[in-house]
């Protein structure tokens, strides 16, 4: 078995080749321990590179982890590959996105509900730039596509896991606002209607 | 209404605008009287009707409900009235709340300057190994065209039909009412049509008679089986 | 003026961000040094991921530099890449691997208009799994690439040929059948509706 320094190279190594964000667990089968123990060698790694001034770091996305270069480093390296500045989303992009995190998994019927209009091509860009992702579909009538956010939209976001969503704004609430709860379970109450 | 400036395009649907109304008010979603509001939206869809604006589908959907919503609160019985304005007044408190999170969202975008790399070239060997049954592969097709709601493709042989029919175009119909003309003087209306081989040269024909109407070149005379079509010698005799 | 360990990190950022082999020169004029300048950084960089016992170190070759993961890691690394291997298809995958099943060759284009939603990434998954492949290019404006099952497709299915793929409900025919009726002219009679 390898010790600890051994195993935080090897998960450096592991997570460099994988480019994507990988599953703590996975990494853990190739070290051969069990989860909590790949979760400390991965912060010791994060750490480890904190420590040593490294241009790169760890990122946690939920139960994925994800080898990046620095933020602050962006610039020299758009420089280099020659790359635009990632065009920011568009407000109703980033409504979708709002609806979708929150609500997850949705439909599509349920985000035109909320916004009140069409979002077909929204959703399309979304999934083409690796925010939200297919998460299978309803069993319902017409077997409606869900949709969900993916460890990319962690990262963009700059968060740990979806827990880590900032809570929603205060209701200025009116006596009874039970049913305006923002929930998927009242939508699939109402749509087996 | 004197500060309608905003043009409709400035709204995404009409959950925008309604919120707009709103926060003009100062007041919340759950304090600002409804028919208030429903006349302020009315007064803005009418008064984009009025600039020849062209309303989306949406805008007008959403106030024929809201005159749906005007119209009960004048029943003796206010039930349903209160019903509905409460349901609209939550569904504009979720709208709300998702356009904050969105703003929230859109200032926490820090994230997005991360660079990642490309997954490294050793070329795992990737391949699928796994079995399944072929029936598995029937059952996600069907998932994949929907069941119900969408069709799946039709299949080409359908599009034949349209492909190998000859559509018939404008410019030939005209050219050809033109050179009748010029041999017979008049042409019986319904005759020109009879000769028609097919719907597309029919309506070919037709249109190719609007246009030279409209450009005075011909003109229609007479009614039923009578009607003739005439070339026009000259402009004056247009009236 | 970056100091040394901050054209380190940035250096090692940019390494990163590149994957490929990278010119040194590229490095020095991002950095806004001169090559020898750059070349010592990445000297510098080198020594000090050897000495920190890093997974990753940084390989010169010729005028060019690149960050790879230790030789050493090859094996655990292999080991998580390849333990996509085993990981079942998700429902999205087996859906558009029906679709081009049973109308190959179909452009990207067609699957997305059957499914509704962009098929980028499943596709690249499925072709890289080994069970569809690029079976070259429509003569339509654009030139769209056109999509084909592989023989490991019909392993995986258990099939001898395409021709033993389940039958699909019966096409022509309008006895009704609801959800798969097929005829150009109910879908021409359902849009005028």
């Amino acid at each position: 078995m390898m010790g600890i320094d051994d195993m935080r190279s090897a998960a450096e190594a592991i997570l460099f080749a994988c480019g994507d964000a990988i599953e703590t667990e996975r990494i853990a089968q190739a070290l051969g321990v069990d989860s909590p123990t790949a979760e400390k060698v991965l912060k010791s790694l994060s750490d480890k590179l904190d420590e040593n001034g490294s241009g790169l770091c760890v990122l946690k996305l939920g139960n994925m982890h994800q080898l990046c270069a620095r933020t602050q480093y962006a610039e020299v390296i758009r420089d280099v590959l020659e790359t635009k500045k990632n065009t920011p989303l568009s407000p109703a992009a980033f409504e979708v996105l709002a609806v979708v995190a929150y609500n997850q998994p949705v439909t599509k019927a349920f985000i035109e509900q909320i916004r009140g209009v069409d979002c077909s091509g929204v959703l399309a860009t979304l999934s083409q730039r690796g925010l939200i992702q297919e998460m299978g579909r309803l069993d319902l009538p017409g077997r409606p596509l869900i949709y969900g956010t993916t460890p990319e939209f962690l990262r963009c976001f700059c968060l740990s896991s979806l827990a880590d969503l900032p809570e929603l704004p205060d209701r200025q609430k009116g006596e009874d606002s039970g049913d305006v709860q923002l929930s998927f379970s009242s939508l699939v109450a109402e749509e087996t209607d | 209404m004197q500060d309608i400036s905003y043009k409709l395009d400035n709204f995404e649907g009409p959950m925008d605008l309604l919120l707009h109304l709103i926060g003009k008010r100062k007041l919340s979603i759950w304090d600002i009287p409804i028919l208030e509001l429903v006349d302020q939206y009315l007064e803005y869809v009418g008064q984009m009707q009025v600039e020849n604006m062209e309303l989306a589908s949406d805008f007008i959907e959403m106030a024929a409900r809201l005159i749906y919503i005007k119209t009960v609160s004048l029943l003796p019985v206010h039930e349903e009235a209160d019903e509905l304005s409460m349901q609209l007044r939550g569904e504009l408190s979720e709208f709300s709340d998702c356009k904050k999170v969105a703003e929230m969202l859109s200032k926490r975008t820090q994230g997005f300057d991360y660079f990642c790399r490309p997954p490294q070239q050793i070329e795992p060997d990737q391949s699928y190994t796994r079995i399944h049954e072929p029936v598995e592969i029937y059952q996600a097709y069907i998932s994949a065209a929907g069941k119900g709601r969408r069709k799946l493709p039709p299949p080409v042989e359908s599009f034949k039909s349209i492909i190998s029919k000859k559509i018939v175009s404008v410019a030939s119909r005209i050219s050809y009412l033109f050179a009748e003309l010029a041999v017979k003087e008049r042409l019986n209306f319904k005759a020109v049509f009879m000769s028609s081989t097919s719907r597309s040269e029919m309506v070919a024909t037709f249109l190719a008679m609007l246009t030279l109407i409209k450009q005075r070149k011909i003109r229609i005379r007479g009614r039923g089986d009578a009607t003739e079509i005439l070339a026009v010698k000259d402009e004056t005799q247009v009236i």
